[in-house]
């Protein structure tokens, strides 16, 4: 069944020239009440993430938290080292010497953020994903380099073959093609 | 633009990714163990002797205390091999024709000592000394196992630094009477906890100083 | 001020130049280098002289562990010989990558954008050279995991936080692992559309895998971005810290000439000096071999010598705090050691530092200086020889006139350290002739963003 | 355009006005207060003026400095608050004649070096006195001010002249003296600090002392501009330049000033703590006991961790009320950082021989409020003054025109 | 970094160059690192002119009378090292029926017939140090002192098993009725 | 091969399948014969016990005298025997008791006689006459 249904269609996809072509043409396809829609673009369009509904990311409070795990995980282990499991002199400095522990609970912090900070990136956009049908487009080879396309996809609830690929073409795409699934 | 990946290239890509973190963290767990494992240790693992003696046999059999044979152990850091005129003090009379102890006899003819292989091989930049250990009541046993029951001779703690300091940093975990250090079979009461701390008290160790570098490193 | 006057305003040159005027130039121009053009001579040059050089480490290496320690100079008072040197030489290059990548975007700075990508990939390589140095300091590497990385060994024993050593060492590999992950964050687009414009199977299979299947989906480069941003916000404080974490090694000693409470800003401000010197060591040929006059014209070498300048700057108030407050502390040992720094056996040396940091520098305060590439690459070897002259000086002039008279001596380098050393620069020169064959050497993703805002004006 | 600017500058003169009075009002009520504490707390009088001379001198020179950064490094940010730094900047005479009871009042009463008996018995002094003693602190102080006076007064006129002429030269001019002058303003200002903080305790010395202290200057000058800049960012002429953004930027730097006061005070505290010198840890263990560590932790929290998080978000940080009050507390956490390295220099358990480190317990006079108060009004109702003598956007910098350009498209 | 995993195997500072306790040498023939003491030298402390309390011999004849103060510390001593280097073959009590002769060892004499009663004490001392019949040289296992302490120990043996009820003191007595 | 070759439509794979019921007859069988084989022997077993004595050659007499004792006389416990001695001794060093109580001569604990020679009480040797 669901194989099926795979093979068929992936959506549709509208190509154009211009960043903000690619814009206007995002905003008019979520005014016309589509939701199922992405934008493939060589380089970030400002905007274009609102055009077609997308939420703010919530990274920043992800890596937040792993910031503030970090520096707990650095400050305990200076502090559980230091003062419970292996507690020594040196050079008469209290066990609990706070400000020599600050340097590695700040290395710590910004390790376990900055790793949080990509690879949270990385999870939430679902890569590693070589294989996604939007590659079996032919002219989609540019959109890493100099075209933009805006992909309206085949589950949306208002998609219908005909009606949305005149929509796309109403958009003064430079060309609109069928995704294959 | 065809498809670069087959379709299974997602689960794969994703798949090798995690397999790559699972190598990458039992590899660190072997290295993070690899101390510890009796193959390395040699915890439990009997050495090729010349003679095959048997603790076993001679303690608990014979009653024969530790001192009779490791006759410096209570004055000096190092315990003491016994020298072949121990042996023969019993075996020029009886098993006098076992081939078992043909070493021990050749060795005494031709004043030769038995090259017995060391099975308690502590690192030389370790400074241990057996006679303050047994005067400060730590038992044989503790750090030598159940020697009593060892037909031959073998490791019974990894003798890693770990866990030298797991005693030297809390004594009172293991201290005993000091007349209970030879007792083989020695039981440590319940009330350990208590008993150890007054016994650390009385026989007065500087717990603070035992965890200093200089200690064992000198 | 009359000269001045007559100088009329000259407008910033932009950042992109005239050359470039389409999404597909700058793909094509970028990407080519690696895909289509042919390799220049140059290249093989190059990295014949690093593959070269690297037979310095080659042999280098292998001696020194079965030797010991004992090859290279270091003696009584100078047990920090040309190991810590080169360590914080290497470091310290490697501070401008994220400098360049972090620091100027969070200032918007987009001028930054046609180096930051080769800027990044030195700091690596830097950072990969720095960290070798202490490692083989320790004699003996391969032991080396437990005094540093804190895991439970069967020793029970833990690395002492209360040193800076160990600071280092989380310091360093922080700052690897993140340049390491910020860079590749930057390649992933890019290793996309090298999968796109390659023609070649391999070719297509590795960078596919290196892209990780991006396809530049609105939503990704939501996240995306504010993954860098944070990056960048986070690999800031980081760079900030690595240096002075460097400095700490010295400062939180007690020997006279390192204990000084200006050492972190002072070294941070060195490390991007001599990052910036190295980076224009390496773009400004890069820009010749392969015709990147476009993404890497006046305005870079403009702004960079700016930083440059204040960043010396910043180092000169530090030579200058030091001398003043050595003679306000009225303390014995920090009086002599500046009057032996100045005045004793290695005065020379550091006289021809102040030359190489403070006087030829002074240069750049004429924009003819800041724009000509003969002049600004001549400034630049001053300063990558100033910078390593000042670890040597404060490394070496410290200590090597004890407390003690009777344990005075002179540091003398043998053949070994000089091998060690080249070696680095050799590993370092082959990385980055690698790097230049393989990946995109000018960030392609971020270089586009800057025709959008050239197509509003 | 440069009309309507000049009216619309002028119409904001009510506005301004109102503002410098009401400071002015406050500053004479703290003036009377200052003239009855110089009477009745003699000893306290001075401590507490130069808590407030050093703290009120974070004005101008801030303003002068940060003048100087945006004329060698540019940015958007600078051109929306330029005139009030220049501005800032024209308070600095006030500063030069509040600085005279210091200097011809006060030294003795607070300097140790002053005093030549105490010198003859200690080397360490003796072998400063070539540059501690008062006659040259006199000469140093008046060179300083020299100086800053001159980069202020060419900051300003230069800027002015700007105004009159579409020729590019008085930027040109501008930029040429921006870059020497930091130096200069650099080093002048980490000699002043040196002066007149570090020698309150003549046998301490720090090589960082004059970076935190301009650090510190920093802060509460991006502060204060930020309240400033805040009203008037809903005002014509200003309204479309200070924009959410530049008002972010604001916060921004002072996110940056408070990172980099932190990074400079603990790398100061983590050096000395750990080497443990006795010449240099006492000043920290003088601050550090009797109640005075209170202050410091205070200052980890409120000068560092509260600030902090809250300018790191950027969604804060376009809350504008919010942004005002940390700006507030900022500034008064600046006054307060001054104090904790002024006041506990009085507080040593007196000490038969030899210096003395400890401290006898934490003080609070009054006049350490009152003084800083007054000064405050009069400087800022100095400040409201000089505000309305200039249109309140330069003209003709041809710079701006750049980014005004590109401003609108991302407005 | 790969070649730093493992990193706590054995190096080469584990097994210096320097001898411990009973290792065998290479250096020296015998293989012993161990070295015997030069013949005719006199070490300090050694110089034994004692003979009673070295030899358990009083001009010429056994000692009867022991070299050392008898106390509580000294018995008991000697019961400890009586119990650990006599007991395997003459048994506790000093009956001469240990474990080792009853896996085969000629049986000891007991200690409680009255040729043994009478000897002098210095017989003891001078058997431990030089042996006696297939009994070998303990001389090189017990310490002077302890000997004479084993000496001393063994006469307390021999009398808490054949006392004259009258020596008791009363407390005694009345146990024993 | 050749009969691969035969196969017009060879779908790669072997096609042929095993028959379920000869194989699951032949496993009951085998597992009835394995039972019955049991039974059968331990009855064998019984007869043969049964029957052994009548043909073996008649007993020896000494064969019954030679075990006399229940004791091994391999040690099997060492230990135990060990521990016998030792209680049997300490029994003897611990109590009071009569060597011969005609002559008045007894013995007394090894603790107590410590205890009274090293006081003096009991006359050890001649301690006057020690040296040192």
């Amino acid at each position: 069944m669901q194989h099926e249904e795979e093979s068929t269609l992936f959506g549709l996809m509208a190509e154009f020239e211009t960043p903000d072509d690619l814009l206007v043409a995002a905003k008019a396809t979520f005014a016309a009440g589509y939701r199922k829609i992405d934008g493939y673009s060589p380089l970030p369009v400002h905007g274009l993430g609102d055009a077609i509904g997308f939420p703010r990311t919530k990274l920043p409070w992800l890596v937040f938290c792993f910031g503030i795990l970090g520096g707990i995980c650095g400050y305990g282990l200076c502090y559980w080292v230091s003062v419970i499991d292996y507690p020594m002199n040196i050079a008469g400095k209290p066990l609990h010497s706070g400000p020599m522990f600050i340097p590695v609970t700040f290395e710590l912090t910004i390790l376990f953020a900055a790793l949080s900070a990509a690879f949270g990136m990385f999870i939430a956009n679902g890569l590693p994903q070589p294989y996604h049908p939007v590659f079996n487009v032919e002219s989609f080879a540019r959109a890493s380099q100099d075209r933009f396309f805006l992909s309206i996809e085949a589950d949306d609830p208002q998609f219908d073959l005909d009606k949305t690929r005149n929509f796309l073409n109403g958009l003064n795409p430079h060309e609109v093609a069928e995704v294959e699934n | 633009m065809a498809q670069v990946f087959p379709r299974s290239a997602n689960w794969a890509s994703k798949a090798s990714i995690l397999a790559a973190l699972l190598i990458v963290a039992s590899i660190l767990g072997v290295v993070l163990n690899i101390n510890r494992i009796d193959y390395v240790s040699m915890v439990g693992v009997a050495i090729d002797q010349p003679v095959h003696f048997s603790h076993k046999h001679h303690v608990t059999g014979m009653g024969i205390d530790c001192r009779y044979c490791h006759t410096t152990v209570e004055v000096s850091a190092f315990a003491g091999v016994p020298p072949t005129e121990t042996c023969m003090t019993c075996h020029s009379q009886i098993w006098t024709e076992a081939p078992i102890l043909e070493p021990v006899r050749a060795s005494f003819r031709d004043n030769k000592a038995i090259e017995w292989n060391r099975v308690h091989d502590l690192p030389d930049f370790v400074y241990f000394n057996h006679s303050i250990h047994v005067s400060q009541g730590i038992g044989c046993q503790s750090c030598h196992g159940q020697v009593d029951q060892m037909p031959l001779m073998m490791k019974a703690h990894t003798l890693n630094m770990e866990w030298c300091l797991d005693c030297h940093r809390d004594p009172a975990q293991f201290i005993r009477p000091r007349d209970q250090v030879f007792n083989m079979n020695y039981e440590y009461p319940a009330n350990q906890e208590t008993l150890g701390k007054s016994l650390v008290a009385d026989y007065d160790v500087q717990t603070s100083q035992l965890t200093n570098c200089s200690i064992c490193h000198r | 001020m009359s000269e001045a006057a007559k100088t009329p305003y000259k407008p910033p040159v932009p950042e992109l130049g005239p050359g470039q005027t389409s999404y597909t130039s700058i793909t094509e121009k970028i990407s080519g280098i690696v895909l289509t053009r042919n390799t220049p001579v140059a290249w093989f040059i190059f990295f014949a002289i690093g593959f070269l050089l690297l037979h310095g480490l080659m042999v280098g290496v292998p001696y020194l562990l079965f030797e010991g320690v004992g090859i290279w100079g270091l003696n009584n008072p100078v047990g920090w010989g040309w190991a810590i040197i080169n360590f914080v030489w290497w470091i310290g290059i490697g501070h401008a990558g994220t400098l360049i990548s972090a620091v100027l975007l969070l200032f918007r700075q987009k001028w930054r954008t046609s180096i930051n990508r080769a800027a990044e990939a030195m700091t690596i390589f830097a950072v990969l050279c720095a960290m070798q140095f202490p490692l083989l300091h320790t004699g003996r590497p391969w032991l080396a995991c437990y005094w540093l990385l804190p895991y439970p060994n069967s020793m029970d024993i833990w690395p002492q936080f209360r040193s800076p050593l160990i600071w280092d060492v989380f310091a360093v590999s922080t700052y690897l692992t993140v340049s390491l992950v910020f860079w590749f964050v930057g390649l992933v687009p890019d290793f996309a559309s090298m999968r796109d414009r390659t023609k070649n199977r391999i070719g297509q299979v590795i960078y596919g895998m290196l892209s990780l299947g991006w396809r530049g989906s609105a939503i990704h480069w939501e996240r995306y971005e504010m993954a860098s941003l944070l990056l960048a916000g986070l690999s800031t404080p980081l760079v900030l810290s690595v240096h002075s974490v460097v400095s700490f090694d010295f400062a939180v000693a007690l020997i006279p000439g390192w204990h000084t409470t200006i050492f972190p800003p002072y070294f941070v401000a060195g490390a991007i000096y001599a990052g910036f010197a190295m980076v224009l060591t390496l773009m400004i040929p890069m820009r010749m071999i392969y015709g990147l006059e476009d993404f890497i014209n006046e305005r870079h070498l403009n702004n960079m010598a700016k930083v440059m300048l204040a960043s010396g700057m910043i180092v000169a108030y530090g030579y200058f705090m030091e001398q003043l407050i050595a003679w306000y502390s009225a303390s014995t040992y920090e009086g002599f050691m500046m009057q032996n720094r100045m005045h004793g056996p290695y005065s020379a040396y550091y006289f021809f530092l102040i030359l190489c940091n403070i006087v030829v520098p002074q240069l750049l305060w004429i924009r003819y200086f800041r724009t000509n590439m003969f002049w600004l690459f001549f400034v630049c070897q001053f300063i990558n020889v100033g910078m390593w002259l000042e670890r040597f000086i404060i490394v070496v002039t410290s200590l090597h006139r004890d407390f003690m008279p009777s344990s005075w001596d002179m540091f003398h380098p043998t053949i070994w350290d000089i091998t060690i050393y080249v070696g680095t620069i050799g590993l370092f020169t082959v990385l980055f002739f690698l790097f230049i064959r393989g990946v995109p050497m000018i960030s392609l993703h971020e270089i586009r963003t800057l025709l959008v805002s050239k197509d509003h004006k | 355009m440069n009309d309507s600017i000049y009216e619309e500058s002028t119409a904001l003169h009510p506005y301004l006005d109102t503002l410098q009075q009401r400071a002015l009002i406050v500053g004479v009520l703290g003036i009377i207060a200052t003239i009855v504490g110089y009477f009745t707390a003699h000893e306290q009088f001075f401590r507490s003026y130069l808590l407030a001379f050093t703290f009120w001198i974070g004005l101008p020179l801030g303003s002068i400095g940060i003048l100087m950064i945006h004329h060698v490094g540019g940015g958007t940010w600078a051109f929306s608050i330029r005139r009030l730094l220049e501005a800032g900047s024209r308070t600095l005479p006030l500063m030069f004649f509040l600085s005279l009871p210091i200097l011809f009042l006060g030294m003795h009463e607070l300097y140790e070096w002053t005093h030549l008996e105490v010198v003859a018995h200690d080397d360490i002094l003796l072998h400063k006195a070539p540059y501690l003693n008062e006659s040259f602190f006199i000469i140093r102080t008046f060179f300083y001010f020299a100086v800053w006076g001159i980069l202020a007064f060419f900051l300003n006129r230069w800027s002015l002249q700007q105004d009159k002429t579409t020729e590019t030269y008085p930027t040109h001019r501008l930029q040429i003296i921006s870059g020497p002058g930091i130096v200069l303003f650099f080093l002048t200002v980490t000699m002043a600090s040196i002066d007149w903080l570090m020698s309150l305790e003549p046998h301490w010395f720090s090589t960082i002392f004059g970076v935190i202290y301009i650090v510190g200057m920093g802060l509460m000058t991006w502060g204060f501009m930020y309240l400033v800049a805040l009203p008037l960012s809903r005002r014509k002429p200003l309204d479309w330049l200070i924009t959410e953004q530049r008002l972010r930027d604001l916060g921004t730097f002072m996110l940056a000033c408070v990172m980099l006061w932190a990074y400079t005070s603990f790398s100061q505290l983590l050096i000395i703590w750990s080497a443990n010198l006795p010449e240099e840890i006492t000043w920290f263990i003088t601050r550090l006991e009797g109640g005075w560590q209170y202050i410091g932790y205070g200052m980890v929290l409120f000068h560092f961790a509260v600030p902090f998080l809250f300018l790191i978000s950027s969604t804060m940080k376009s809350k504008t009320k919010l942004l005002s009050f940390l700006a507030i507390g900022l500034i008064f956490m600046r006054l307060v950082d001054l104090y904790w390295i002024i006041a506990p220099a009085f507080t040593k358990v007196p000490a038969e021989h030899g210096p003395s480190f400890h401290s006898t317990g934490i003080t609070l006079h009054w006049l350490d409020l009152a003084i800083p108060i007054g000064i405050g009004g009069i400087l800022i109702s100095l400040f409201f003054s000089q505000l309305k003598k200039r249109i309140l956007i330069a003209q003709n910098d041809p710079r701006f025109t750049d980014l005004f350009d590109s401003d609108k498209n991302h407005g | 970094m790969l070649a730093s995993s493992g990193c706590e195997l054995r190096q080469a500072m584990y097994n210096q160059e320097k001898y411990e306790p009973l290792e065998a040498s290479a250096f020296f023939d015998d293989g012993l690192s161990f070295r015997n003491q030069v013949t005719g030298t006199v070490a300090r402390g050694q110089m034994m002119l004692d003979t009673h309390y070295y030899q358990g011999m009083v001009d010429g004849q056994l000692a009867s009378t022991l070299p050392v103060t008898v106390s509580q510390e000294l018995l008991e001593r000697g019961q400890e090292r009586f119990n650990i280097f006599c007991s395997p073959c003459h048994d506790q009590t000093g009956s001469g029926n240990g474990m080792i002769v009853k896996r085969g060892l000629k049986q000891p004499p007991s200690f409680h017939q009255q040729r043994l009663r009478d000897i002098p004490v210095g017989h003891f001392y001078d058997v431990i140090t030089n042996g006696f019949g297939v009994m070998y040289s303990y001389a090189s296992r017990i310490p002077v002192e302890d000997r004479w302490a084993i000496a001393a120990y063994i006469k307390v043996l021999q009398l808490s098993q054949n006392v004259e009820f009258d020596q008791l003191p009363a407390e005694d007595q009345r146990q024993l009725q | 091969m050749a009969e691969h070759d035969k196969s017009d439509s060879n779908p790669g794979y072997e096609t042929t399948d095993a028959h379920i019921m000869p194989l699951a007859f032949t496993g009951l069988s085998m597992a009835v014969l394995v039972i019955v084989s049991f039974i059968s022997m331990i009855v064998l077993f019984k007869v043969f016990a049964y029957y052994q004595p009548i043909f073996d050659d008649p007993v020896p007499s000494l064969a019954s005298a030679r075990i006399t004792s229940d004791a091994p006389r391999l040690q099997i416990d060492p230990p135990a025997q060990k521990i016998a001695l030792e209680l049997g001794n300490k029994d003897i060093l611990s109590s009071y008791g009569w060597v011969d109580e005609q002559v008045k001569v007894a013995r007394i604990p090894i603790e107590r006689a410590l205890a009274l020679t090293s006081q003096g009480q009991l006359p050890l040797i001649n301690q006057e006459q020690t040296a040192q």
